[in-house]
């Protein structure tokens, strides 16, 4: 993967987000305060601006610029934990102009981690960790497995889109929704569904 | 949606350009990144303090910001969140060598991007500390939840900090006074009707015309239990007895600490509220509820007070941590030792209050 | 209807009582006839200042009763002007010898009550004169009306005359600057939702979802217009505007005269307001209006102000002249001399205001 | 007209305004603050309660009783001016057992002298005066015509009526009814109406 497809990575990530914004807000109000979509939105606006100022850096510079802005733009509890998942990231694959299997598997843990870290979050909390941990454990399993990027990205978009609605069942115990106790339970985190989003358009740029 | 707004998108921006129109002696405001703060900032060897959180809870916390305050606050868009660039702004212009304390609202955003700004800071070679307040006993597990929420505490914990802050507390005096005033502090709340985020133009959540939602935070997020609308009375008696049969909570707090340069997590559990202790009553209205209602309230709640043997020693009424329109009230009760009645009546003057000067 | 309240019927005096077990150090109340006087009175050789009308519209007037502001305010029933027995209870109680002034707003309800009370206080032997606020420029012609409603300037007045009270101001010159207050003083006001009376139940006006009423009093009657809603700027522009480009409004004052010992009329202009005056601008919430809201009215009002070269020396912002939970706005100016600027700055001790001490 | 037939009087126009309490609110609340009808009703109610105490009185007694049973609890505007009709009334028939029709063209004179002064109103400012004065008037003409107090009272209710119905057309110039301007015009004014009431109430005591 080179860095003319992470910037569409970025560019589509963006388009959804706007595509998505009511979606991802009615899921919020459900069990949240009703802003999941108009923060990331928020966030990802800014990121587009500012993607073709990123046309001629590495990716680990790319990732990390994106990281600044989202957190400097999306606040509430999604600014610091995407901000994190791109900040990590950059950092480990820092200066690379291009991504093998291998490359992406330690883009993606280290962005969970940074995730589990700042949101001091578990699986099963109902928050988009549910979502993004299937995901990294299938990009795994599919690298083991020997399985090409695109084909790994297919696989891993599916164990998230599964984990997202693994959600629905949930739980709250991170995150605003969590003070709803079961009033929770049947509801599909908005998190989990914007993390999803992002991994589709990472799917859908490889 | 009906409200006194232009663009709904503007809202912050506009409503934070009126206050430095109208106090402008007492208030800096800033934009891009936004924050407020006093005046006369940095002030040398006085501990600087910061709060913030998301909009639409004014006058928390801008309005709080001046001598025997707050130093700063954070804006966000409406129940959403500032952002670390804010806090470190804000951080940066306030410091005056003898460190920051950050008091944050236990709400996940609030608490990562507080945390976040926290970090960066102290690249920076700023002192920071944190405390967290966490008083809103409608949530009821630690474990299984975020926790509790912050919410009327925060304001008094502000108030009481800020003339400590004044009176020339060092950092680490501050923070044990901070963190006892969250331990001593209890709140709950109650809404009538929802508030509306500008830019949703539709209410979070909708009530039937003779039900209620109790235990609700201050974002407009629905509560813990809907039931059915109540009398004023009973009302006061829900909250105050929820406060005052609270059994010990217990959380871990995450602080910074400065030796070991890193976080840690301290574990620590509430003061119960003892027949015979002085308390702060604080009855607060969500943002739509007028004063005469909330009067209603206290009328109930000081009654309750006196039948466990509380002595009421001073007491808060009025709409100071809001959720815009939103209909109902909370009511705070913090268990005050001499040294907090006196840091509450030291002076104060900010946007909303100003006494003693 | 969803309030905090017990029944309708005991709204009145439970917010009282709410009052009176929060402000004891500040305040009595007392009941049959009810009245809230200071803690102090009667206060030898200081003109004695009285204020009232119905209720609903806290914190004015019993949150303005302390050391600064009123000796005694008489709330009636929601939106019902009290009765003259209140007043001359309240007048003997806070009647220290130097005499005691009525500041009494302009509705027919209000005026005809305190006239009968300043007739009886005088047959107790007690000098009492009365000044009546007008100051609604939503009311064009004083002629086929009732004439302009009391509205803002009222809490100016009371904050102004009661700081001159204070300072031993007489009886005489109490009532020229009051009269001086009044004559400089205007208000327009503005509401996006009707309120309900606590025994009726129902709003007392519908709007549609995309209406406003313009012109409105303070008791939740119809204003003078029903327009489509507007944006704030839009909305602080024709309030703004309304105020300064009214032309001198003039009417017949029906004040006591002492010599005579009767009822006199005295004709009187307003002031109009120059470029280049000193104003003090009072943007007031109706009682369901987050302040927020205000500041961002504030904002436009205060851009216009310069446009027009009047200086804002001073500013209030807040909900202190409600009508219930009604959501809306009013606005004030008023063009202060220095003696009024002097005033409002002094000291003052009361449940809604405290400053200089 | 006896002792008697005046508490009846009072008593009538209590019961009858507890039963247009609902009516009179509406009327208010068309081109006022909508408690006309608990204003009176509270002040009569009142009223009421203390008319036992009032058998043995004479006349003059009883309606300054009345007065200032309604002055301190009525409120509002018709507070001071029912309050002022009934002082103003107690007065002209000082010390009487006993009302011939002269007494009662003077009592209903003062009356009206009382609330005109106290109000400051005149004749077509849409008030309780517009209901008050012609029926003074009928009053006035069927006494000089010889009529007796039942059939003088009956044109005097019928000309009140037409007084009342007569402040529909009217735009107001007194009270709250007056800020609205001509949308005041078409609503037929509260403060007539009880007076209406209370006319009616004494035809039927006689
Ligand atoms: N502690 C946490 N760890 C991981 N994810 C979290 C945590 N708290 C919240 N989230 C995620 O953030 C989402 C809500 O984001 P958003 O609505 O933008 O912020 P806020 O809750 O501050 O309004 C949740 O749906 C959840 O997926
Ligand atoms: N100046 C006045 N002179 C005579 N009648 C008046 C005057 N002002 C008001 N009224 C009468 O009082 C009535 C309203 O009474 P009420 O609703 O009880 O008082 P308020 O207007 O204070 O709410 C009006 O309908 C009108 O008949
Ligand atoms: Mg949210
Ligand atoms: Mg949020
Ligand atoms: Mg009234
Ligand atoms: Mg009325």
């Amino acid at each position: 993967m080179n860095q003319e497809q992470i910037l569409r990575w970025l560019q589509r990530f963006a388009t959804t987000i706007d595509k998505n914004k009511e979606y991802l807000t009615q899921l919020d109000a459900a069990i949240g305060d009703a802003d999941h979509g108009i923060n990331m939105e928020r966030g990802l606006k800014k990121l587009q601006a500012q993607l073709p100022t990123l046309e001629d850096k590495d990716i680990g510079t790319t990732l990390k610029s994106a990281s600044m802005t989202l957190i400097s733009s999306i606040g509430g509890a999604s600014g610091p934990l995407y901000g994190t998942f791109f900040l990590r990231a950059s950092a480990a694959i820092a200066g690379k102009h291009e991504l093998d299997e291998h490359d992406m598997l330690t883009l993606l843990q280290a962005g969970l981690q940074g995730i589990v870290e700042r949101g001091k979050t578990q699986l099963g909390d109902k928050t988009m960790v549910d979502a993004l941990y299937p995901a990294v454990l299938a990009f795994a399993q599919a690298v083991q497995d020997g399985k090409l990027m695109q084909e790994a990205m297919q696989l891993t978009v599916a164990a998230c889109e599964q984990g997202m609605i693994s959600t629905k069942a949930m739980q709250a115990k991170k995150g605003r929704a969590s003070y709803l106790g079961d009033r929770s339970i049947g509801h599909q985190d908005p998190g989990a569904t914007s993390l999803y989003l992002m991994l589709k358009s990472l799917y859908e740029s490889v | 949606m009906k409200k006194l707004i232009n663009q709904p998108e503007d809202f912050v921006r506009e409503s934070l350009e009126g206050m430095a129109a109208a106090h402008s002696h007492l208030i800096q405001v800033h934009f891009e990144p936004t924050f407020v703060c006093r005046q006369d900032v940095p002030l040398v060897n006085k501990v600087a303090i910061i709060s913030g959180g998301g909009s639409g809870h004014e006058p928390m916390h801008t309005g709080f910001v001046g001598m025997g305050m707050l130093d700063a606050a954070c804006p966000g868009e409406v129940f959403t969140s500032p952002t670390p660039d804010q806090m470190l702004a804000a951080t940066q212009k306030v410091d005056g060598g003898a460190g920051v304390l950050y008091i944050v609202k236990n709400y996940s955003g609030d608490v990562m991007n507080f945390e976040m700004a926290l970090e960066m800071a102290r690249c920076e070679g700023i002192r920071v500390r944190n405390i967290v307040i966490d008083d809103d006993v409608a949530v009821k597990d630690s474990l299984y939840t975020q926790g509790r929420r912050g919410v009327g505490t925060t304001v008094l914990a502000e108030k009481i900090c800020g003339a400590a802050a004044e009176r020339g507390y060092p950092l680490d005096k501050l923070v044990e006074l901070c963190r006892r005033v969250n331990l001593n502090g209890r709140s709950m709340g109650l809404a009538l009707t929802s508030c509306i985020v500008p830019v949703r133009a539709t209410p979070t959540f909708t009530l039937g015309d003779r039900e209620m939602e109790v235990g609700i935070g201050i974002h407009g997020e629905p509560g813990r239990q809907r039931l059915p609308l109540k009398t004023a009375n009973e009302i006061a008696e829900m909250l105050t007895l929820s406060i005052l049969e609270d059994s010990g909570y217990t959380r871990i707090m995450r602080e910074w600490d400065e030796e070991q340069d890193g976080w840690i997590d301290i574990e620590a559990t509430d003061f119960p509220f003892q027949p015979g202790s002085n308390i702060l009553v604080f009855v607060n209205g969500m943002g739509g509820t007028p004063i005469s209602e909330l009067y209603i309230i206290y009328r109930r709640v000081a009654q309750i007070c006196s039948q466990h043997g509380l002595n009421i020693v001073r007491n808060l009424i009025g709409s100071y941590i809001t959720s815009l329109e939103m209909e109902g009230c909370s009511v705070t009760f913090l268990q005050v030792d001499d040294e907090m009645m006196d840091l509450w009546d030291a002076p104060v003057h900010t946007p909303t209050w100003r006494w003693g000067v």
